[in-house]
């Protein structure tokens, strides 16, 4: 095979299916009662860090990357990437154009 | 002229083999859901050849029109509906499918010794798309056109115009999917489908150049998308995501518009390197120089390609910092372009050089591509940007690079494996008079727009101020000389196809594994997958297997 | 918008023109079984790049339209009901645990589980997009709906409006109220692109039942039902995004 | 051919006289950009001739008659470590050359002359302070800095004069600026070089330079009676702002007197400078610039005023603390007879009374 596959077909036992999905229920709990907290510019990124841990979990044990083979962790890194690039860069822009005169 | 290496076999006995893929099944169905990648390359072809005469009629009639000073020959509004139908079919029609859809399609299976892309269902559904595209298209132009530029400048392309631009929209939308379903099914091919001791320091320089066009066009061609639905629904529902009395910005519109169409330069260009990696190896008999070189730096250009679109848009409002960022990337990418273009003028160091067809379009891109990437470099410095942005030199430059280098690559490709796919020679002396000729009328259309565009004549006028007129005269002699130079290509080939020479398995002697099997080739391409045993362009190997032959036959 | 995973049928079993011999559901240009699970999963996963690429226009949007026009997300967010915000988030992350269930029982030929859990799923996704038709069919009642004579009567003066009033909020001036017509705009395209996306999967999930109750996934050949996996934890990704960004602007009095 | 058919000798003595190849240098940043641009066509041309000399002679010393045998040679990281580093060193010095030109054609000088541009669907209206209107025209001095303030009234334009290599965007909804110093006296080019429409290649017209008296005595001779600020003054007053931004201590509305270029604090908390794009955005989307200490009732005006008007406003805004202006108000509300200033039962305050 050209590649070895590493891809050994690791069988994700329910159990840790079920610890998942209570941390992403505890997840949706957290960012909901964070949110009817009042810290100011701390909102949006405590909102955002529980979005991301809930997402990184799915992407980890659901989806499986965490036991799939380079080539995937790979893909799934470069995908986040790219778009860091479009929404960073962007707003970058956005953010500066205040500083010089127009 | 100098000797050649072609090496035909002896036309009174050599036969087209019996079976081979075009023979194995027959009818139009066949042809129309097959999901044999070389049958679809084929289908791809024949439109593309379509589209690009289409586009190539309207440029005619641009040039035409630009002879006089004044809009005499159509009124402005159809000269801005046909400039922007030329710019919409060659880009999104011609220029982002053409090498990568017609020769990547049908070889690079061949080159990593599979036998077939992996997804070949989705490669025919990409066809389809492709059709259903260009359908919408000539539907665009036939009900009244779309005279918005092939940028679709929001808010002129969402307030300020009635012509067909949701019509355009879907029609630049779907064929986004087919790139979309190329660039997958290349990366996942490249990845899972290669023959055993095939590594990735043995694959073609043709199978790299695709393999970061593809990453281009996956990750690219979604922004384009959601730009169009975005556009889309802010002209007919008024969202005021781009219309600023709604407090919307234009230039997010810009942003996510830039975002796909300066990657999809590099999508353009990629693989017409790919091809010229194969050429300029090929015909001076020597493996590519600095292969890791031209590998890395096709790679290079995929990852920094995403990095400095906003340099489309240096005098628009955006703010200093973020163009500095942006220049600075620009001059970044410019680099691994010279490093191939270096990389291939030193191919010839030592080599043992011939001067057929393709080998001369190969000549013709590297200075062509020198030119158009240095003033692309003009283009980056911000400062020169602003004197030299949206005027003929931005027209210049993007032809030097997308006419005289992807074209060029184009035509040289479909020289070099014309024997391949047919299992025809096409007529050499005849073909290389077509390359000089284009060659020629190239430069007399375009280097006059780099003076107009000093000068600073405006891209996209019908009437100009008389002083411009001697550039253009000559710009448009150049564009008839031009014009012949690529029917010249459509008639000889087609001629071959029933009186050509019969080409044999490896008319060049080439290295790559698909000169190894029969042309045109078996539907399977391998009777049994190849070992590759050897490195990418490896001359000797090559000698050794003849010499096997000639003793196994002998 | 043709973009259903048409790579999944792909990978379905045809009789290859099999000369040695392999499974019925190997096609004809692949060397080994494994090698076909493994191209059809990284085709997945490309394809997935392209929806996050796509999905990353919208966000860039959204992100400089929350910074230009805050006080308007604020208010314009004021009008969506946290409760079936939440109780979608939960439906959807309970589907993609029916779901990984459902993998599960493929991946050791459980064929019962299997169609329990893609029956789970289905009905967990129709209720996330019954929820989601109670709030489009709130907002087109409020006339929140960006282009259909959009009206600013909840936020010029929010005491007028239930929703509003519950969270104090102080009347916006009127360009600023003009500016809710981004936010719901933004809402209206990211939250109907998202259900768009659950109305292709629910419709393969379907196609899917139909197929695992004849057997077809318990007998070795699960890839089907693994990229469809991958579809689906996907789009509860998008939607936890969604969710956080869109409710929780501010909840606080 | 005895002899040229008059129709063609007509046409080749217009080529040959009329035939240009390259544009003037009518401005200050002209040399300069010339100088980079001359640099870059000599690396280029270099770059050129460097490759197809090699092309040439190895395609000659090389071919497959002189030499049969190709050597097969792998690479060599020296020679791909000199044609990446010297394309970067030229790509970055060209890099660092053109942002400097860049920061200065975009960063306009304190004491220039500001003209306020606007562009329409397919032409451009220039105005100048003083008052004089002009279609597809731009008369401007010699020697003196001159800021265009430029906005489009709907699409995208483009305000371009090849002969002082300066262009700038003009985009609806936000001012965009650029400045220049005009050196010799003349007549050149303007262009819309952004795709506008039908009558985009229309869009053009004429920059006149002018030395500095020519240039008053033109002033003096094409003005429209009005000033800008007093067009402005008259909009202020028929628009009621007067009814808040009055001198009374208990104006609803902040004083407008001397806030052009001030310190500003607002309602958020952060602090801004006032300068035009903040007093337009301040008179169409106010709610977000509403200075602290005061009530966010300010009414939206987008819709209600052309871009005219605004640069009206802006500019009786702007000359709200000279001297010249509170002299120059104060006898314009005595011409304004009684009557005509008023708006639906409200009694205009006279507004000449600035706080000192």
């Amino acid at each position: 095979m050209s590649e070895q596959t590493e891809h050994t077909h690791h069988i994700v036992s329910p159990k840790i299916y079920v610890v998942i999905l209570l941390c992403l229920l505890a997840g949706t709990a957290a960012t909901v009662w964070a949110s009817f907290l009042e810290l100011g510019i701390w909102n949006p990124i405590v909102a955002l860090a529980i979005a991301t841990g809930k997402a990184m979990l799915v992407v980890l044990f659901f989806m499986g990357v965490k036991y799939s083979s380079k080539l995937t962790k790979l893909t799934a890194i470069s995908g986040i990437f790219v778009f860091m690039a479009l929404i960073g860069m962007t707003l970058a822009d956005y953010m500066t154009r205040a500083w010089g005169r127009w | 002229m100098s000797a050649t290496i072609l090496s035909l076999p002896d036309q009174s006995t050599a036969r087209i083999p019996k079976t081979n893929f075009i023979t194995k099944e027959n009818g139009l169905l066949s042809w129309l859901l097959t999901s044999d990648h070389k049958r679809i390359a084929i289908l791809y072809l024949i439109s593309i050849t379509f589209f690009f005469f289409i586009g190539g009629a309207l440029a005619g009639l641009i040039r035409l029109e630009l002879l006089t000073p004044q809009s005499d020959l159509m009124a402005t509004d159809t000269y801005n509906k046909v400039f922007t139908m030329h710019g919409v079919i060659m880009i999104f029609l011609f220029l982002v499918p053409s090498v990568p859809a017609t020769l990547g399609n049908f070889f690079i299976p061949m080159m990593i010794g599979a036998k077939d892309l992996a997804l070949p269902k989705i490669n025919l559904l990409s066809w389809y798309l492709y059709v259903v595209g260009g359908i919408l298209v000539v539907y665009t132009m036939v009900s009244g056109g779309v005279d918005t530029g092939w940028t679709f400048t929001t808010p002129l392309s969402t307030h300020y115009v009635n012509t067909n631009v949701m019509s355009t929209g879907m029609a630049v939308f779907i064929a986004g999917f087919s790139s979309i379903f190329t660039g997958l099914n290349f990366i996942v091919t490249l990845h899972k489908m290669r023959c055993p001791g095939m590594t990735w320091f043995r694959l073609p320089l043709f199978c790299w150049a695709h393999y970061a066009a593809s990453i281009l066009m996956v990750l690219g061609t979604p922004v384009l998308a959601i730009a169009i639905v975005l556009l889309a629904l802010e002209r007919t529902v008024g969202i005021g995501v781009f219309d600023p009395t709604k407090g919307g910005d234009p230039l997010l519109f810009q942003h996510l518009f830039w975002f796909y169409s300066h990657p999809a330069v590099y999508i353009m260009i990629l693989p017409g390197m790919g091809v010229i990696s194969e050429t300029v190896s090929t015909f001076s008999r020597k493996r590519v120089f600095g292969y890791t070189a031209v590998a890395f730096s096709s790679v290079a250009i995929a990852v920094f390609g995403f990095f400095v679109w906003a340099h489309h848009m240096f005098i628009m409002g955006i703010s200093n910092y973020a163009v500095l960022v942006f220049s600075l990337l620009t001059m970044l990418v410019a680099v691994p372009s010279a490093i191939k273009i270096f990389n291939w003028t030193f191919t010839l160091y030592k080599g043992s050089i011939t001067f057929e067809t393709p080998m001369l379009y190969s000549f013709g891109f590297m200075g062509l591509f020198t030119i158009g990437g240095m003033t692309g470099v003009f283009l980056g410095a911000s400062g020169t940007d602003i004197h030299l942005t949206e005027t003929y030199f931005i027209v210049a430059h993007f032809h030097f690079v997308m006419v005289g280098g992807m074209l060029m690559a184009f035509l040289a490709g479909i020289h070099f494996w014309w024997p391949k796919m047919t299992g025809r020679m096409y007529p050499e002396k005849l073909s290389q008079l077509a390359a000089v000729v284009t060659f020629i009328g190239f430069n007399l259309t375009f280097f006059p727009q780099f003076i107009l565009g000093t000068l600073g004549m405006p891209r996209r006028y019908a009437a100009y101020p008389p002083e411009f007129q001697v550039l253009n005269v000559f710009s448009t002699a150049g564009a008839t000389i031009l014009g012949v130079g690529y029917l010249l290509p459509v008639l000889y080939l087609t001629w071959s196809l029933k009186y050509g020479e019969i080409a044999g398995d490896n008319p060049w002697q080439a290295t790559g594994l698909e000169w190894q099997t029969q042309s045109p080739p078996l539907t399977e391409n391998f009777v049994v997958t190849p070992i590759m045993d050897h490195e990418a362009y490896d001359y000797e190997w090559l000698e050794k297997q003849q010499a096997k032959e000639v003793a196994s036959v002998g | 918008m043709s973009d259903s995973p048409a790579i999944a049928h792909g990978a379905l079993a045809e009789a290859g023109d099999s000369h040695e011999e392999h499974p019925a559901y190997q096609r004809h240009h692949f060397n080994s079984v494994e090698q076909q699970a493994d191209t059809t999963n990284f085709a997945m996963w490309l394809f997935l790049l392209t929806e996050v690429m796509f999905f990353g226009g919208l966000f860039t949007a959204y992100h400089i339209y929350r910074n230009w026009y805050y006080p308007a997300f604020v208010a314009g967010s004021h009008q969506l009901d946290v409760f079936w915000g939440t109780l979608n988030t939960v439906t959807l992350i309970a589907s993609s645990f029916t779901m990984a269930m459902g993998v599960w029982c493929a991946e050791t030929r459980r064929k019962n589980g299997l169609v329990v859990s893609l029956v789970l799923t289905f009905l967990l996704g129709t209720v996330f997009l019954g929820i989601k038709s109670i709030e489009y069919h709130e907002k087109w009642e409020k006339h929140h709906v960006p282009g259909f004579h959009y009206s600013l009567q909840s936020f010029i003066n929010p005491a007028s409006d239930p929703a509003a009033a519950a969270y104090g909020d102080k009347p916006l001036a009127l360009d600023m109220a003009r500016h809710t017509e981004l936010y719901f705009f933004l809402y209206f395209a990211m939250t109907g692109m998202h259900a768009l996306h659950m109305i292709i999967g629910i419709g393969i999930l379907g196609f899917m039942i139909f197929r695992a109750r004849a057997g077809a996934y318990t007998s070795g050949h699960v890839t089907f039902v693994e990229n469809f996996g991958l579809y689906w934890h996907f789009v509860d990704i998008i939607w936890i995004y969604l969710f956080a960004l869109l409710y929780l602007i501010s909840r606080h009095q | 051919m005895n002899e040229i058919s008059p129709v063609l000798w007509q046409f080749l003595v217009k080529w040959m006289t009329n035939f240009a190849l390259f544009p003037p240098e009518a401005s200050k940043i002209a040399p300069q950009m010339d100088a980079l641009y001359f640099f870059m066509v000599l690396v280029s041309l270099i770059g050129l001739t460097i490759v197809i000399l090699l092309v040439v002679s190895f395609s000659i010393l090389y071919s497959k008659e002189r030499h049969p045998h190709a050597v097969q040679i792998e690479g060599s990281t020296l020679l791909e470590a000199t044609w990446t580093i010297i394309p970067l060193g030229l790509f970055l010095i060209m890099f660092v050359w053109g942002a400097l030109i860049y920061f200065r054609v975009y960063t306009p000088p304190a004491n220039a002359m500001n003209i306020y541009v606007v562009g329409k669907q397919w032409m451009w209206k220039a105005e100048h302070p003083g008052g004089q209107h002009e279609i597809n025209s731009l008369h401007v001095p010699t020697g003196q800095p001159v800021q265009l303030t430029l906005i489009s009234q709907d699409v995208f334009h483009s305000f371009s004069i090849p002969a002082f290599r300066v262009k700038r965007e003009a985009i609806p909804g936000r001012y965009t600026t650029v400045w220049f110093e005009a050196t010799t006296p003349g007549t050149y080019h303007l262009f819309c070089t952004q795709y506008c429409g039908t009558n985009h290649s229309a869009m053009i017209g004429d920059v006149v330079v002018l030395t500095p008296d020519d240039f008053k005595k033109w002033l003096a001779g094409s003005t429209s009676g009005n000033s800008l600020a007093q067009d402005g003054e008259r909009l202020f007053a028929s628009l009621s702002c007067t009814a808040c931004h009055n001198t009374r201590p208990d104006a609803r509305g902040p004083s407008l007197a001397n806030v052009y270029g001030s310190k500003l604090t607002l309602s958020t908390g952060e602090s801004i400078t006032a300068d035009d794009a903040y007093l337009r955005e301040s008179i169409l989307s106010p709610s977000q610039h509403i200075t602290q200490g005061y009530a966010p009732i300010m009414p939206t005006y987008q819709g209600q005023i052309s871009e005219e008007g605004v640069i009206a406003l802006v500019e009786y805004i702007k000359h709200l603390d000279s001297d010249y202006r509170i002299q120059q108000t104060t006898t314009t509300t005595d011409l304004l007879p009684e009557s005509e200033g008023t708006v639906a039962g409200q009694q205009p305050k006279p507004q000449g009374k600035v706080n000192p």
